[in-house]
This record gives structure tokens, C-alpha cells and sequence, in this order.
């Protein structure tokens, strides 16, 4: 019997990637520092002297072109980009090549056009990088319609995640928490695929359902451990893609406990957070047994300082102090 | 003029014509109500795609713009679909999703026209990567107006494009207009052409409104990218002979400017008295072209208003090509 | 007694820009076609003759350029730009000097800046301009902490609220739906302004809240209309800025009608809608007496034909039935 | 190098010193783990902003980098509080909200680094309309580096100083590399200021590491901004000692490269021995400079390491300026 090894979320992204590339030769992977350097986070490490620079290209400061050469590329359907945006927060270089391009062009072309593309970027807050480096802004992928939006919590998830991300032939924005790289767990060494759309219950529990997104999971799990010393049974769902979004999984959580805590890392206004909230109050309402509480951070940039920026990030102390408020 | 065939010279004719009589017929409906929207239209301008896609094959790439109507036509694009587009038909080239703005033709390489000034420029260079990573020697050509030049994706495209040497020809349409600013006002340089110097590539303006001048131009330049030399950047000096979008008062020109245009620099006249001078063909022969050209039009626009409109449930139709669990439309 | 006098929205921004030019040196207008042209919706015609190339600048098609240029300007004190986006639909390309820079300069550098700029721009569906000239995305600038968002419905609220914005410290994105521009109504000659954070309660009422944004406004007092002749009390809350959002008197219309539909042409995912949503959830969770309904567009691009744009756009019959359903 | 006074030629030195000393410093403050976050030293760059700045009053401003803390110390931003901020604390210039790349000292015309690579260039853009509407003759320099040189800020804003004519100096510091992309795969070019030509603006190359070089043609360019003459694009061709940031592995450039950077083009040392053999200083008044500047970071880290943190509330505060009814910080 095999000994499923332990790897890293990074080492678990680069195997998805390297199996892609092995298997396909249309899959090219495209971005700033992805080549010699190995992506600033390792993810891309080896793809370069495996695949060669034809394959793996390394890019100038010019994400509104590259991604739109991604766009072309995949529109024309002789290749399947993997463009990776060095940190979320640059979006807004190069976000309409997103929005008005690639999540657009099926709809407004009737159908005809495939835009097979992943755009891998990084989010996330806690290593002082301050207001422009640390945001958490998957919230504004999804609420443009066209974009399928991938936010894995797990070194599993995530390489089951970028194998059918890049397998699919729509846009994928695909999210990785920095402070998820280094983490370790299971992987089997054998290519696997985890369908878009299905939410995983990363713990069962009765009293409590916590809806709870990429690092925000880990903290989760964090405090329902802790309750449960106390009596209190807290459900974990980690919907893993947040579009499509797993609405039944969510729901019947929900319907199950009564109560729900939703803990994101995003902004609070039109956030993720708010969007399930939403959800449970249009369908779920006669289950709900108390307010929602939301945990996230306040309404105001990423400060730089340690002692500003934990205080910032949702804490495991709220987000128990949620949980207990509705219990 | 000599080297190049009398089929040829007649088939850049008949597109000339053919973009024309479009463009004018859809100004008309346009006018009647029957096409809702905005349309912006290649009236004055169709040297520049016919001269350039003279040199194309079917299975090269253009990217287009919100004036895409000639370049769709040139490439050889379907122009009932086109038409049941610009109506809002079920028929049309985009189930009616898209209109003028975003009409595309996927299976000439026409990748789209598109409503963000330069949004387009990337795609080509997109194409021309794909082209030369599968060892292909086709190209990829990005159409864009003087406007667009100044945009951010115009710089950050052809960049690319250059340190990847990738087989795409960049043509400006210098009209002279960004709506109502004149280029004199974008740009402190006397051709956007200059720009080539800015990224290591061959920069060439040209007179837009001589088909002929157009096509050796486009010709050199996508050789060279088919030889695997790298980009080119051409601009075509044009003028459009109608207002930025039809029902633009066009307050910043003088009739006389544009009057003057049309009486000295239209493209199709000043083509069709070089062939009948040099006795290439004949009157009859040009107004046959007319003739047919009309007719297939009229044809296109009987389409469009036969064709049914899409069902109201189409609306969530064609946001995603494969199918996954979970929502993929919001319902509440 | 004067008669007070009915003029369109557009005339009545008009108003504003023409106040606050004529009273303050440093307010210039940039953007393109604000000049000659006058706008392409006419909002700042006769501004060019009256003040000059130097401070109504026509600009070339460099959003990200001329947005930046605004935020430096401001930064330095030495102008109040008002900035004209074409379309918000634009965004994208121009969005980073909008929530990296102005957003988070004051933040970032301790307090110390004062970002006075308004970024004037145009949403919404209805003229058949399809995907890219037609989106409504004031929830994307809601996300983000440190703009504040503006959507007047009204020509007497467009007024107010343009002018207490270009008199505002702080960046305003502030936006006009197209189909506005050719509404009437009553507005003072005389310079008003109307505090950004405060609510219109459009209309009183008690058996049902629906709050609801710019264009959706006027359909949803046609719903509130037709609803009282089958005795049904509708009350319809106008939030008039998104950011500062004037929770108070959403949830103190909630607490008293127990119910909500929220209206809004936004995109679903992620949008105002749900954020209103959320709020009363977590804020009225008592109050509440039946399921949150939300109107909005589905979650698709907006389709260019007629027949489908009409089916995309929230309808006074959807607002009605959503209305009736929880009833 | 005669017409300049020697109290210039001192301050020159003198800045350039307290440039290295301050990087040096904060180098270990940031392996000793008492810095946080991310940092981008500015070592062996010195000349650049030093040669600029010695052209600049206090009331001309500048827009900066993540590589920014050259910038900020030339332009006589005050290091106790940039300190502090890299640090983290409440007395930092952005009270601990901004760390490393986001310094600004609005007080001296400092607009701030920058997160966003060619961010600040239309910062500076605006700076220069606002000067120019004002009626001032003061100029606005915008850093930034050869990889920010291929980004839309760069066309987008430079396009804009052209046109308007503003008082703005662009200053690329081209350090030949992004990250680990170098210059040569960066353009097809062989300098950045040849890019001067796409917006009819002087182009003007210069050796980065030769301080001397770098003011006269800096000088030449903010004068004739400041005669309303409009912008120029400067390249400085220089080098940057360390890592990209702190921590870089630097996989992509050989020790052999560095070293020689080091030995031959040290800007410090260059300008060092100019000012000795033409006998303008004692190596005795060197040596109290860098005495006297030591001292200086000294007190700052002392000042930095003292300050309090800020307090947790703080969190809260400074999004906006004006007091407004209803939610602005959205409590669950
Ligand atoms: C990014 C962006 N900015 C502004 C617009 C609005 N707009 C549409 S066409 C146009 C002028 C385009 O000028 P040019 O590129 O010269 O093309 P032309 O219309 O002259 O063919 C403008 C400003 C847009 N569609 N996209
Ligand atoms: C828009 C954007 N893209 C990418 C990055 C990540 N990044 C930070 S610094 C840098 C390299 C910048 O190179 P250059 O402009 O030459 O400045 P240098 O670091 O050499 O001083 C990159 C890619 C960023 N901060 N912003
Ligand atoms: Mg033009
Ligand atoms: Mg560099």
C-alpha cells in the first residue's frame, strides 16, 4: 500500500503545471520572473530548463499586453495560456483584458469563441507588504459574469484544482494565498482533477456552518477545534471555486445548523462574504436561526505595520467570537 | 500596379466597393430605426483593409476595432451573419449578443471588432504567438486608429511583439480623428509611424487612401513577418467621410475639410480612374462589380430582416463553454 | 414666489461643474470630448468657451494616463481635477491609478494626502450598446476601501451631490446612468449641496422596503405606484451614495416594514445588492418576516439585441412579482 | 565640474554617502528581522538620484519607487520619519500604514514611492499641470525604471507632458534589470531614450554612475522645463549592488558580474577621486562627511527603534479626510 506523500501547496501547483506541459504541448506558461527565476514564489521552478523559454516565457512589465496575448492566443485556439499576474493587486494594469476580453468574448461572439486561459495570481495578507501587495480581491473576478474564480485552501485542492483549471476551456482566474505555499499535506503523485464547482466540507458539525475561503479555512478549523473542547460543533464548507459557486453544498449546511458565520479575507463591501450572506437570506431564511455574522477585514487598505496588519486579518479570535455570538 | 494580376486589382475593387455600398446602406438603416445602437463606419477608409488584406490568406489572423464593419468584409467574413448581427438577430454572427461593435468571424481569422479602444492590439500579438509557437508561417494583424496609439496597449503590444520577433503587422488608420481631437492634438510627432523607433521595428506611413501604395506597403511587411523577421508598424493617413459614429453633429471639423476629402481623396475613385487609364478594365466591367456587389448586400439585409430574433431565454446562453456543477447564473 | 424650474439631469451637472469652475481656479474638467465637444452626453457643454483649453482639457485615449495625472494633481494641492471617464465600462484599463493610488494614498501615507478628485463617469443598459458600453460596476469601486461612490437618480440629487463632491477631501467616483441624462425635474438655480452618506427615502411606506439605485429608482416608484392602487404600501429607499452607504435608515425602514427587496442594475455576484442583502441579515435579522429578494440583472454580459437587453434589464414586472412573493 | 561650487559638489557627496549609508544600514536591520515586509535597496544607484535632485528645490516635486528611499534622502525627506515607517511605527512618516514602498514627504514635494511599477509616472504628470496652471515655474521629476519603461504609465503619461508642454523631467534609471529579465529582453532597442523620439521629446542617455554627468544633463533638462520649454526623457544607465530585493537569490546574474560593477563603477568612489585629484577636497573633509552622516542614521534607527507602535485602533483611521454621516468602516 502506497504512502500518499506530503508535499507543499507550491510544490503541489508545480506538479499540475508540469503534468499539463508534459501532456499538452499547447500549454504555455507566460509572466514576470516565471522562467530563470522560477515564479518569485518557486511555483514555476524547473519549467523553464524542462520546457524551454518558446514555452516558458519570461515577460516585461506589461500585463495588460501579455494577458491580452494571452487572450489572442487562446481565442485562436493555438494554445492554452497559463499567464500568471505576480500579485492579485496588479489587476488593475491589466483588468480589462479580463473583464471586457476574456470574460466577454464567448458571450458577445454567440458562443464561437473558447477562451481556454488560466491566469494564475497571489493573494493575501500577513508579511507586511503593505496596501498594494496583500489585497484579497477575488470578490471583483467573480462579480464580472465570464470568469470562473478558483481560491484552493489545500496542497490536494490545489493541484486537483489547476489540472482542471487548465483543462477547461473558459477563463479561469485561479487564486493562490501566499501564506498557503509553504503549507504541506497529501498528495497523490498520479495527475487527478477536482470538478469546478463543488464545495468541500472540510468539517462536519451541527450547531454552526462557518463558509470560509483559502487561508481563512485553516483559521476556521482552528477555532471549531478549539469549540469543540466546549460542546460546540461547527460545519467547515470551503467552496473551493467561488464561480461556479457550489449553492447546494452552502445551503444544506446551512439549513442543517441554522446559523452561519461567513469568514473571508476580501474587503467587506459587495464582498464574497456579503454574497453568501445574501444566498442564505434569500434561500435559507426559514432554516436561519440568528443573524449572519460576517468576518472579515474592516473597510480600509492593508496597513504595513505587524501590529496594524494582525489586527487587520481576520483573527481566530473573531471569528469564535462570531460563532459564539449566534450560538 | 503592373505585377499585380487583373483578378487581383478587381478583387481589391469589388471590396472596396462592397465595404462601401455596405457601410452606406447600413448608415440608411441605421437612420429608419432597423439597427439599434452605435455604428461606426469605414466610409472614406477602404484602401487601408482592402490593401492589406490583399496579402492575407484565410488562415492569418486580423484583430479589429469599433470601425471593424470594412476589415470583417475584407477577410472575408459572412456578411449575412454580419448583417443579422448589426440587427439583433438570432442569425447573426453572435446570436445577436454582440452588435456592430463585437461582430467577429472566427473561421477567417477575423477575431473580433471591439469596443475598448487598442483592447485588440494584445489578441494579434496573442495570435502571432500561437502562429510562430506551432511553426506556422502565417501572421496576425492588428487594425487601430490613430487614437488608440496613445493607449497603453498599443505600447505594451508591440513591445511584446518585438522582443518575441512575432509574425504581426500593426496598422494604424491615422483618420485624424479621436472623435472630435484631432491627431495634431494627440501627439506632438508628425506620424504615428515614428513610434516604430520606440521599439526596435521598421516603422512606414503611407498614403491610406491609394489602395495600391497600401497593399505593396502591408505586402513588404507581412513577408517579412511570414520570413520570421519580426513585427512591423505601418500607418495608413486616412479620413473618415462620415461623423465618429452615426448622429455625431461633428462640431469640431468644417464641412469644407471634409467636402474636400471627398471630392479629392476617395479611395474607389481615385482607384477606378487609375484602371481605366492604364485600359486595365472597363466602365462596364467596374459597374458590373457595382451591380453584383449591391446585390449581395441586398441580400445580406433581406436575411437580416427575415431572420428571427433570439428567444429571451438565449440571454443566459453562451457565458460558458463547458459544463459545471454549482451555479453558473445567479438566480434569485 | 419663485417657480422653481424643471431642467434635465444633464443640465443640471451642468450646473455643478459651471458653479464650482466659476467659484474655485483649481477645479479643471479632463477627459476626452469634454471640450469642443462638450461631452457625448452634453454634460459639460459651454464649459470650453467659458473657461478655456487650459482648464477643460480635451485629452487623448490614455485613461490611465489622464486619471493619474488627476490623482498627482490633486496630491499636490494645486488642483481639484474632475475627471471624465467615457464610459465605466472602462474601468479597466485605467482602474489601478483609481484603487491602488487614489484609494489608498491617504491611508498609506499615514493621513497625509488629500486626494480632492472626482472621477465623473457613465453606466447603463437600455441603448442596445452591448457588452462593453452598457455595464453597471459600481459595486467594484464600492469594494474598495477609500473611494467614496456617488449615484444620483435624480436631477435635484445630481445637483447637490456633484457639488458636494467636487467640494469633498477625499476621491469620488461618481456616476450617471444613461438614461437619466433626459429626465426632468425641479432644481434651484442656486448652488445646494446635498451630504454624500444620506439616504432619500423616495417614497413612504409600510408593508414592504425596497431599496434601490439610480435608473432602478424611478422603475421602482412605477412598482411602489402601481402596488397602492391593490393597497400594497411600498417604501423606496434611495441610498443616493453607495460609499459612505447610509445604513441607518435602511435598516430603520427594514425594522419597520419587516421586509426587502433590494434593485439594482449591477451584476449578482458580489454586487450592491447582496451587500444590502447582508446588511439587513446581519443588522434587522429580527425584523426581517420573510426572504430577502434581490432584482437584478442575471449574471451574463449585457447582450447587445433589444429583445435580449430588455429581458436582462430588471423590469418593473420582475420588481413587481419579487415584491408580491414575499408579501 | 569647475562652474559647480564646491558646496555643491559636497552636498553631492554627501547625499550619495548618506544614500549608502542609509541602504546599508536598513540592509541589516532587515536580516536582524527588525524591518519587515519588503525592501528594495537603492546601493550603487546613488548618482542618480543625487545628480537630479541637486538641480531640484524644495518645491519642485518628485515621483518615486519601490527602489525609492535614494529618491526620498535627496530629496530631503526626513529620515527619522521614513525610518520609523520602515520600521513600522506611529511616529513613521505614514504613521506604520505604509512601510518601505510607500514613503512619501509631501512637505518637501515628495509624492511618494511606489507599490505599482510605473505607478507614480503620471503622478508627476499632474504635478507638471498643476505647476503649469499655476503659473509656477517649479518642475516635476518622475523616477522610475528601465522595466517600468514598458508599461502603459510610461506612454500614457509622457504622451500627456508632450501635448500639454508640462514641466516634467522623466528619469529612467535603468539598472538593466526587472527583476531577473534583463535589458536586452526587455526591448530591441539599445537605449531608453530612444523612446524620446515616439513623443517628439529630447532623449538623452547618460552614464548613471558618474554623478557629475548625471547633473549637467539633468540640468539642462529641468531648466528648460522650468523656460515652459516641456519635458525630456533621461536615460541613466546604472547598476544596482544588491539583490533585487532583500533575500533575492540572484540566480539570474553571476557574482562575476556584480563584482565587477562594484569595483569599476562605484559611483561613490568615482566622484571620490575626481574631488581628490583636482584637489577640491581633503580626504580629511571626506571622511568628516561620512562621520557626520553615520551619525545621522544612527540617530534615526535610534529614533525608529524608540518609537512606539501604533496602536491598534489606528487600523481604522486615515482612509478619508472629510467627516461624513452615515458608514464608513463596515462593522458586522
Ligand atoms: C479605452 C477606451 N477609451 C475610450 C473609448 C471611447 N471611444 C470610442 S472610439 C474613440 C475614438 C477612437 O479614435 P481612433 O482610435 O482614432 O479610431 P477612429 O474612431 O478614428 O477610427 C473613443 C475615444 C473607448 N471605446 N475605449
Ligand atoms: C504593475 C506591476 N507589475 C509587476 C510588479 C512586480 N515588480 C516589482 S519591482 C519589479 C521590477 C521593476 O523593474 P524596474 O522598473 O527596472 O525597476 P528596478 O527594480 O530595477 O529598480 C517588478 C516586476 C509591480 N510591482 N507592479
Ligand atoms: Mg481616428
Ligand atoms: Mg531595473
Amino acid at each position: 500500500m502506497a504512502v500518499v506523500r506530503e508535499i507543499t501547496f507550491a510544490q503541489a501547483l508545480n506538479e499540475a503545471l508540469d503534468y499539463e506541459m508534459s501532456k499538452d504541448p499547447k500549454v504555455v506558461v507566460m509572466g514576470e520572473d516565471v522562467g530563470v527565476y522560477g515564479g518569485i514564489y518557486g511555483v514555476t521552478a524547473g519549467l523553464y530548463d524542462k520546457y524551454g523559454p518558446e514555452r516558458v516565457i519570461d515577460t516585461p512589465i506589461a500585463e495588460s499586453g501579455f494577458v491580452g496575448t494571452g487572450v489572442g492566443a487562446a481565442a485562436t485556439g493555438l494554445l492554452r495560456p497559463v499567464v500568471e499576474l505576480m500579485f492579485i493587486d496588479f489587476l488593475g494594469v491589466t483588468f480589462d483584458q479580463i473583464y471586457n476580453q476574456a470574460a466577454k468574448m464567448r458571450y458577445m461572439f454567440g458562443g464561437k469563441a473558447k477562451i481556454s486561459m488560466v491566469l494564475r495570481t497571489v493573494c493575501g495578507a500577513g508579511f507586511s507588504a503593505a496596501a498594494q501587495h496583500s489585497q484579497s480581491l477575488h470578490a471583483i473576478f467573480a462579480h464580472v459574469p465570464g470568469l470562473k474564480v478558483v481560491m484552493p485552501s489545500t496542497p490536494y485542492d490545489a493541484k486537483g484544482l489547476l489540472i482542471s483549471s487548465i483543462e477547461d476551456d473558459d477563463p479561469v482566474i485561479f487564486i493562490e494565498h501566499k501564506a498557503l505555499y509553504a503549507v504541506k499535506g497529501e498528495v497523490p503523485e498520479e495527475p487527478y482533477s477536482i470538478p469546478l464547482g463543488e464545495a468541500d466540507v472540510k468539517r462536519e458539525g451541527k450547531d454552526v456552518t462557518i463558509v470560509a475561503t483559502a487561508a481563512m479555512v485553516h483559521k476556521s478549523l482552528e477555532v471549531a477545534e478549539n469549540l469543540e473542547k466546549d460542546g460546540i460543533s461547527v460545519e467547515v464548507v470551503d467552496p473551493r471555486t467561488i464561480v461556479p459557486l457550489d449553492v447546494d453544498t452552502i445551503i444544506n449546511s446551512i439549513k442543517k445548523t441554522g446559523k452561519l458565520v461567513v469568514v473571508d479575507e476580501g474587503y467587506p463591501r459587495c464582498g464574497f462574504a456579503t454574497d453568501v450572506a445574501a444566498l442564505a437570506v434569500n434561500k435559507a431564511f426559514d432554516s436561519l436561526k440568528a443573524p449572519v455574522k460576517i468576518v472579515t477585514p474592516p473597510a480600509t487598505p492593508v496597513p504595513f505595520s505587524p501590529v496594524l496588519e494582525s489586527e487587520w486579518i481576520p483573527s481566530t479570535e473573531k471569528i469564535e467570537k462570531a460563532v459564539r455570538e449566534i450560538l | 500596379m503592373e505585377e499585380i494580376s487583373k483578378e487581383m486589382l478587381l478583387w481589391m475593387y469589388e471590396m472596396m466597393v462592397k465595404i462601401r455600398e455596405h457601410e452606406e446602406r447600413v448608415a440608411e438603416l441605421f437612420a429608419q430605426g432597423k439597427i439599434p445602437g452605435f455604428v461606426h463606419l469605414y466610409v472614406g477608409e477602404e484602401a487601408v483593409a482592402v490593401g492589406v488584406m490583399a496579402n492575407l490568406r484565410k488562415e492569418d489572423y486580423i484583430t479589429s476595432t469599433h470601425r471593424g464593419h470594412g476589415h470583417y468584409v475584407a477577410k472575408g467574413g459572412d456578411i449575412k451573419a454580419s448583417m443579422a448581427e448589426l440587427f439583433g438577430k438570432k442569425t447573426g454572427s453572435g446570436k445577436g449578443k454582440g452588435g456592430s461593435m463585437h461582430i467577429a468571424d472566427l473561421d477567417v481569422g477575423e477575431l473580433g471588432a471591439n469596443g475598448i479602444v487598442g483592447g485588440g492590439i494584445p489578441h494579434a500579438v496573442g495570435a502571432g504567438l500561437g502562429i510562430k509557437l506551432n511553426g506556422l508561417d502565417n501572421v496576425a494583424v492588428a487594425f487601430f486608429g490613430d487614437g488608440a496609439s496613445n493607449q497603453q496597449n498599443f505600447h505594451e503590444g508591440i513591445n511584446l511583439a518585438s522582443i518575441l520577433k512575432l509574425p504581426v503587422v500593426f496598422v494604424c488608420e491615422n483618420n485624424q480623428y479621436q472623435i472630435s481631437l484631432s491627431y495634431d492634438k494627440q501627439q506632438t510627432i508628425k506620424s504615428v509611424a515614428e513610434r516604430g523607433k520606440a521599439y526596435g521595428i521598421p516603422g512606414v506611413s503611407v498614403d491610406g487612401q491609394d489602395v495600391l501604395a497600401v497593399y505593396e506597403v502591408a505586402k513588404e511587411a507581412i513577408e517579412r513577418a511570414r520570413r520570421g523577421e519580426g513585427p512591423t508598424l505601418i500607418e495608413a493617413k486616412t479620413y473618415r467621410f462620415r461623423g465618429h459614429f452615426e448622429g455625431d453633429p461633428q462640431v469640431y471639423r468644417s464641412k469644407e475639410e471634409v467636402e474636400w476629402w471627398k471630392k479629392n481623396k476617395d479611395p474607389i475613385k481615385l482607384f477606378e480612374e487609375k484602371l481605366l487609364e492604364k485600359g486595365i478594365v472597363t466602365k462596364e466591367e467596374l459597374d458590373s462589380i457595382w451591380e453584383k456587389v449591391k446585390k449581395e448586400i441586398e441580400e445580406a439585409i433581406k436575411f437580416a430582416e427575415e431572420s428571427p430574433w433570439p428567444s429571451k431565454e438565449e440571454v443566459l446562453e453562451d457565458v460558458f463553454s463547458t459544463p459545471t456543477k454549482g451555479v453558473l447564473v445567479w438566480q434569485w
